[in-house]
């Protein structure tokens, strides 16, 4: 489907990562936010705030976390595309109802602006490390998809990705941003409506009556339906069986759970996007998302400069982690450098992964900067001796 | 009946009630606020061990429904019926 | 007598999830009834009406309406609420929960939405305790009640209700108990005739935990009790409705005004500011109903 | 050419972020480079030194930080003084002439004053000072046609100061044409 | 140091393992709790209003957990040992809170009493997938400590533990108990109070203007001070220095953020405890914890019988997870079987470990019950028949 | 004139830590130097008192102060202070921190905290914006206002808080601005004369955020427009106090009442079911300091 | 003996548990053995069918759930129409005789009757039911010794009603000798 | 003086200030608020770039310390001295 033309300023722009997130959050057609201001994520919504009244959206800005990230799934239920954004310390607020939206299936994005942590740590400085809390953040088993981008140009196109893969999976999507490519002024091009692929919402067409809100469908995925349709939904964070009624057993546990979660992990070689580079033939792989692998390219160039075979991945979709491919290169490469602006997130599961077949070196930050590009140089250099 | 005269006898309003024997939990909130008190708890068990109500005594239900109202669990309501009172 | 199902609040709940799981004598099942009982005199419509409820006894109400029904998490229904009323103003969103979901974990959100006049009919079912997860004090146990977590005696001022959303703003404020079949059936219509924030407090037995731990028998006893001890005082001033253990309890309807409400407050400041040229963001009804 | 590292340094209420954000526009948007505007950002910032730092390069930017700028736009003493060092070898220092008194100029740079202030005040608006900078980067640098610059001081500017602000940045050029280094 | 006896019940008792974890804490030395209802936690708050009152504790049930996790931290600034108690829902909340005692270094305890998840999930059945939630739950870096009680006797032995960590490490602990655990009641015996290891706080020796509350000792853990001793504490979530001043710089960031995350992780093996049996030429390891590891025995027990050579991991502390002595076996062993009440979390910690020398078999299971013990004698069967 | 430090508040701050974060024309100093000097005319035991702030501009007050300073997350400063204070009942605890801190993300704790009266000191900066963040709207904000979030003016019904706080049954409540420097120092001081639930609510400029954004003037022209606007009404009705975009500001003390404070409560029940077996639980000093 | 599987059935309010407590509580710290209990729990629960499964045991037990019951103890026929069926081969059914009408008895077991309910009625609180029938079962099971499990009824139960509790197990041991099955 | 008769000359109250030029952020306050205007901002600024007080009419001063009690950057501050006015 096209973009809703409404939304979509289309042209070249010279915008932050923040403002542009917002852009592609109403290109992707969501018309409601809800919001509590938290550095360095706030001008998302200050621009969806100026931005929405004028389309006919709504943005609300709630008295906590805990109710901005309820809101939103209210508004989805409703009908509309939605999003809330914060910062690792609302993020960690928000746990309850990411969780509430994987079991209840319902498609809607959060942006999450890492700053450095734990706590409130370095509130205006960047950090890498909710990784694993977008991940595991919620208590007990489901299944979320993950973004990162690099660019203000990748805050507008993968934010209305967030918005296709929410729709597309009945899933919780969160853009994991950083300061600094929040707060990073790049030149954005947003094209025109007809050239953005939008996801619509899985509406059902079966009738009330016939209509059941979570039955699975070939792809494991149920249609949907609003409120005020006339289907009498039961939605609840109990668990449940097809038609949403609380079915308090292990077999329905086991049948509602495992879907939540299957539909993502058997699905991940679909939702999965890495960009690769020089990959064919390269002793060493450094695999990096968000500003880190920006950062890194300039070590990686270093370390091609003195004849050094790196290949370079990008997580574009952190979550689900592109298992089968790291597998694959796992066999094929002497080492994987990993560095992130945490000390050690990622880099466990390319650890996990990797399964001993190739050594996982972490380059690890505490964050406040980006990694300085000569400390990467030297992981790769050393990785791509040790290897040798 | 004369015709002329004596007061038209008043119509009497009468009710019956209909109850779910197997939802009800006994509460005892239709017998008590059964405005003309025509209804007892059942002396025998339904299967979930609690009494429900019956009319115990239907020429005083009205039918105004007030046990309908008060019933938790949704398992008794009354009715007006039409009935001529010679 | 009869076994055949004419139950004129039949078509609004999901009969076939009865019996509900509501203890013998628990009043949340007679609050659902007048609440039943009062969409049909209200006449409003079942297909844009909505029911959002949080965590407890009381919050599975929403699961039992056959409406469309939101079971959220513990206190927050309110903001849920709000997000499907803000999204689509032509539903008619009702929030039904218990007083320890609403005003202790849930509080803050019910200070604010009240505050913003958000457009949602709030029914507080008030036990006194939590009854779902076994009895203990909740923000309205009246001193000197036992509870699990409080063996001895409960010692903290609880929340007079009425007073707290009045003060923040509510537009309808009302008390009754579910002894008050009728009162509470009309209230809840009056209700449904108001935009804004609407406030109605239920007193109900708990008689699984709070009266059987209180030596006060039975969910009877406490219908009786109601009827013996309530003070009807419409219009009373809402600091005056403290609630003491086996106090005399006042009930009534206390607060009715008007006032815009969120999107309304919204909608004028938006065209003051861009003027015609602002499309006015629905509104939904003019009441929060028709026909009543 | 292939990278430019710029920074812009002065303190917070000069305009510093916006001046940057004006040179990385114009390079971007209207003069077909690349620009990448990073900024020192937040409260911890507030009142005192802030800085904007723009990478213009003619190919895709990968990493978006200055290390050694060969240009560096200074407002104040403050900021001189912290940053000034970092200027790269033989790189160009512009100071505004009036709040920076540079006790000695490191790395050789060339230094190129400005009294962008006074100039401000001489619009009738000391707000503009940091239009005023711009202009005169762009005719001391030309690193930028100055269309471009132009243009996106147009696109940056609340819309009824535009006219302004172009006179503004036509101060701040025209003493760059008169007053050479 | 001895327990204080006015807090131990000692004696035989047949206790839940909810009373007896409030036994154990009492018995610890905590004399606050803070707390909020939720199944299947409640009965450990409830048994501490009962008896708090009557040895000059204080108990105060919260508004919600968002209050209940940080007023525990006041308690504990103020001198007490404190702790508050929850299940899924509610430690998602606590959240930003577990992020801030591990960055001011609180000790403190928190119980976690897990159940079938996500979301509302089952309240009143078993489930074991907040493990990684308990490591990874709040944004940023950090590290905790995770105990796993598999029976009443231990819900008491391993409060008293916890408490003694947090005060060693200061550091926040976790007991992650299950809805099994909490609710089986068994013999508990409490022992005499002078036979009870109690580790006192850290008090700091040195006078106001010398101490810094956040000046690391030899093991990167600085002393103590409470408030109302003239020390004039400066306690911030913000990074900050020694003194506790915030400092917004990726140097003070690396140094605290580093410190705080290292003070566990190289002291892993100290604080690392499991239970092993049989594993000297052990062809398979079953690792579990929890209630799982008494389900596993029974597998376990009838695998033995079928001649397989099968050794018993049971993690009783799961978080720091003991590395070296699951690498030190992968090499050793032919599989591990890892049975858990979750789709897969400490698994995925010994499949990383394992690095590929010994495969990683999951026996997954969402909750609301236990284990078949035949499906998971049915995988150590396939794990052994695999690996020959 | 001298630069020789004897300044008085000198010896209750870290010094080493100036200057502060705070912008020029910022109030929240000026209410420090009140505090600051409330705390030496009530003679209060410094090593006794313990400052919490949450987080925001007003939420670094804590770290300025030479007490025990507890700097913890946003909006959680009362439940953290509620640890300190019934954890060792010796400790004079006061609460600082900013409106959207205490009454936006913490107003669940605030009417908790009021309601159980909690012996704190609470001192509420409002400057009608939220600060730190940049000059977003928060629940105290006028209508009509513009801010980073609400770039068409502000058009929810702001709350009152001395009538929030009065509602929910704190024993003292006045509001000042900080034009009202010897007014706010003294009701600090009476403040600390009393036990249970305080709440004192300054009025201050954010003239980097709230003045400038709305186009009036810096912090002296705040200052000026306190000095014209204000309208004092000691013992003024709590309803009675909306403030409004550039309107009039009532300010005075409006509540003094005397209820018993949480641990005292918690005392007398419990002697009242353990009987003279009962040890209370230290009450702290009969007011929050000795000396005024 | 090794290991015997116990699981007690009935209504909530009848006091299912505190039965399955005291038999546990009797067997682990009264008559030195081991013992595990587990039971159904929840809101789920309130009003209909409860259970407690007791697991005795002269060693550590590992495994803590009850798979064969080897006794039951059913109290209400929606227990008995639930759970009878579980029972052990040739194991032991005890029910309450006024409660329960057993259709057709399961794998072969010996059943075991006691009007429980109308035998407390007859110590003028209903409520003792519960421990009625543990008298019966002590009695009629001889699993545990009677002290034993006398000791875990007294350490049981509140305070004020020590003595009626006793009386009532005493009823129900006493029923128990005097009608075998 | 003479000893009998004339009234005392009463003791005139005078003041100084102390002011911290750098920690000042010139807001001003100091010199709106003094009850006798007795501060000026000064001409020149503080290395951060503010202009602070400086007391322009010394004799006015009367050490109330109001001006100390307004700074929010605890800047200056007043302190009577003891003056016999002849
Ligand atoms: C975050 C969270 N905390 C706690 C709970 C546990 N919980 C469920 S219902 C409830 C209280 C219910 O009390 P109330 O709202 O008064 O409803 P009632 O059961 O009395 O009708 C609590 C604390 C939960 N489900 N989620
Ligand atoms: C959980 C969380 N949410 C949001 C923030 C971001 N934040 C910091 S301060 C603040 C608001 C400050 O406003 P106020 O309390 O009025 O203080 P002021 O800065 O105005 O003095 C916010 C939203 C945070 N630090 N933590
Ligand atoms: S219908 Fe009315 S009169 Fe008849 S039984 Fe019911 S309450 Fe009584
Ligand atoms: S009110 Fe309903 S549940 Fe109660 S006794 Fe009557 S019919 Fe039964
Ligand atoms: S526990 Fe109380 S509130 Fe819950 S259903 Fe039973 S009686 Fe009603
Ligand atoms: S932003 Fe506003 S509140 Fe914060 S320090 Fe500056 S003036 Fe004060
Ligand atoms: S001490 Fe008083 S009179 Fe002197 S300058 Fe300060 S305010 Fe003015
Ligand atoms: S009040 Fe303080 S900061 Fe303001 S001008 Fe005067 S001395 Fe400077
Ligand atoms: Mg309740
Ligand atoms: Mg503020």
């Amino acid at each position: 489907m096209a973009a809703d033309p409404s939304g979509v300023l289309t042209g070249q722009h010279y915008l932050d990562g923040n403002h542009a997130a917002c852009e592609g959050a109403l290109a992707a057609g969501c018309r409601f936010a809800s919001g509590y201001p938290i550095t360095p994520s706030t001008e998302v919504v200050e621009r969806i705030a100026a931005r929405l009244p004028r389309m006919g959206g709504m943005f609300i800005q709630m008295e906590d976390e805990i109710a901005a990230s309820i809101t939103l799934q209210g508004a989805v239920w409703a009908g509309k595309k939605a999003l809330t954004v914060t910062s690792g310390p609302g993020f960690s607020l928000m746990m309850e109802h990411i969780g509430l939206a994987a079991m209840t299936e319902c498609p809607c994005v959060y942006i999450d602006v890492q700053r450095g942590g734990p706590s409130t740590g370095l509130p205006t400085l960047p950090g890498q490390a909710d990784m694993m809390q977008a991940r595991w953040g919620s208590h007990g088993d489901y299944e979320i998809i993950a973004l990162c981008p690099e660019s203000p140009q990748e805050c507008f196109s993968l934010t209305v990705e967030a918005f296709n893969l929410a729709e597309q999976w009945r899933v919780p999507v969160m853009l994991m941003m950083d300061e600094c490519v929040g707060h990073m002024t790049e030149r954005v091009v947003i094209p025109p409506a007809d050239q953005i692929h939008v996801v619509d919402r899985r509406w059902t067409k079966k009738p009330p009556g016939e209509f059941k809100a979570f039955e699975p469908g070939p792809d494991m995925v149920p249609d949907m339906a609003k409120a005020g349709d006339g289907h009498h939904l039961f939605v609840t964070g109990l668990t449940h069986d097809e038609r949403g009624y609380p079915v308090m057993n292990q077999k329905a546990q086991e049948k509602l759970v495992r879907r939540i979660v299957d539909k993502i992990r058997l699905n991940a070689d679909k939702i999965s996007r890495v960009e690769e580079d020089q990959i064919d033939g390269a002793e060493v792989v450094v695999i990096s998302y968000g500003i880190t692998s920006r950062v890194a390219m300039r070590a990686v160039q270093m370390a091609r400069a003195k004849g050094i075979k790196v290949g370079t991945m990008r997580l574009i979709v952190a979550w689900p982690f592109p298992e089968n491919r790291v597998r694959e290169l796992a066999s094929k490469v002497k080492a994987f450098v990993v560095p992130e602006l945490n000390y050690g997130q990622m880099s466990l599961e390319v650890e996990r992964v990797a399964a001993g077949k190739a050594p996982t070196v972490l380059v690890p930050h505490g964050g406040g900067e980006v990694h300085d590009p000569e400390v990467i140089l030297e992981a790769i250099v050393q990785a791509a001796r040790g290897a040798r | 009946m004369s015709e002329t005269g004596g007061a038209k006898k008043p119509k009497k309003v009468q009710g019956i009630v209909h109850v779910d024997r197997e939802r009800c939990k006994g509460c005892g909130f239709c017998v008590e606020f059964c405005p003309t008190r025509a209804l007892d708890l059942d002396s025998t068990y339904n299967a979930k061990g609690y009494h429900p109500p019956v009319l115990a005594r239907p020429d005083d239900c009205n039918g105004c429904d007030l046990c309908g109202l008060y019933c938790p669990d949704f398992s008794i309501h009354g009715v007006m019926i039409k009935t001529n009172v010679a | 007598m009869s076994q055949v199902d004419t139950n004129p609040v039949k078509e609004y709940l999901r009969m076939d999830r009865m019996p509900s799981i509501w203890c013998p004598g628990c009043g949340i099942g007679t609050s659902v009834n007048c609440f039943a009982r009062a969409l049909t005199q209200a006449k409003v419509d079942l297909k844009k009406t909505t029911v959002v409820s949080g965590i407890g006894c009381s919050g599975r109400v929403s699961g039992y309406l056959e409406l469309d029904s939101f079971h959220t998490t513990h206190g927050r229904a309110i903001p849920f609420a709000t997000g499907l009323k803000l999204a689509n103003p032509e539903l008619n969103v009702v929030v039904y929960s218990g007083e320890g979901d609403l005003a202790a974990i849930g509080g803050n959100h019910l200070i604010h939405a009240a505050r913003r006049n958000i457009d949602l009919l709030v029914i507080c079912v008030n036990n006194f305790t939590y009854g779902m997860t076994g009895g203990q004090v909740s923000p309205t146990s009246p001193g000197g009640a036992t509870y699990s977590t409080a063996p001895y005696g409960q010692f903290e001022t609880p929340f007079n209700l009425p007073h707290l959303a009045d003060s923040c703003g509510a537009v309808y404020v009302a008390r009754w108990t579910t002894f008050h079949v009728r009162q509470l059936t009309k209230s809840i219509r009056e209700a449904f005739g108001k935009k804004g924030f609407r406030f109605i407090e239920v007193i109900s037995p708990c008689p699984t935990l709070y009266q059987r731990r209180n030596k006060l028998g039975d969910g009877l006893d406490a219908m009786k009790f109601y009827k013996e001890a309530s003070v009807l005082k419409n219009g009373a001033d809402t600091r005056e409705l403290d609630i003491g253990f086996q106090s005399p309890i006042i009930v009534g309807s206390f607060v009715n005004r008007d006032r815009p409400s969120f999107i309304e407050a919204m909608n004028k400041r938006f065209t003051s500011v861009f003027g015609e040229s602002y499309k006015p963001y629905p509104e939904g009804p003019s009441k929060a109903v028709q026909g009543c | 050419m292939a990278v430019t590292e710029i920074k812009f340094g002065g303190f917070g209420g000069q305009g510093i972020i916006l001046a940057g954000i004006i040179v990385g526009k114009a390079a971007a948007l209207f003069d077909n480079k690349e620009a990448t505007l990073t900024q020192a950002f937040g409260p911890e910032a507030r009142g005192s030194a802030c800085s904007a730092q723009v990478v213009v390069s003619d190919d895709r930017i990968l990493y978006p930080y200055v290390t050694h700028p060969s240009i560096m736009v200074l407002m104040s003493q403050d900021a001189f003084t912290r940053y000034a060092g970092e200027v790269a070898q033989g790189g160009t220092l512009i100071i505004e002439e009036d709040l920076v008194q540079p006790a000695q100029i490191p790395n050789g740079a060339t230094v190129f004053k400005v009294p962008a202030t006074r100039l401000a005040e001489e619009l009738g608006r000391r707000m503009v000072l940091n239009i005023v900078m711009v202009g005169f980067f762009a005719s001391v640098t030309k690193l930028l046609t100055p269309e471009a610059v132009r243009k996106a001081v147009a696109d940056s500017v609340p819309r009824g100061t535009i006219d302004l602000n172009l006179k503004a940045f036509d101060k701040g050029f025209e003493w760059g044409r008169s007053h050479p280094s």
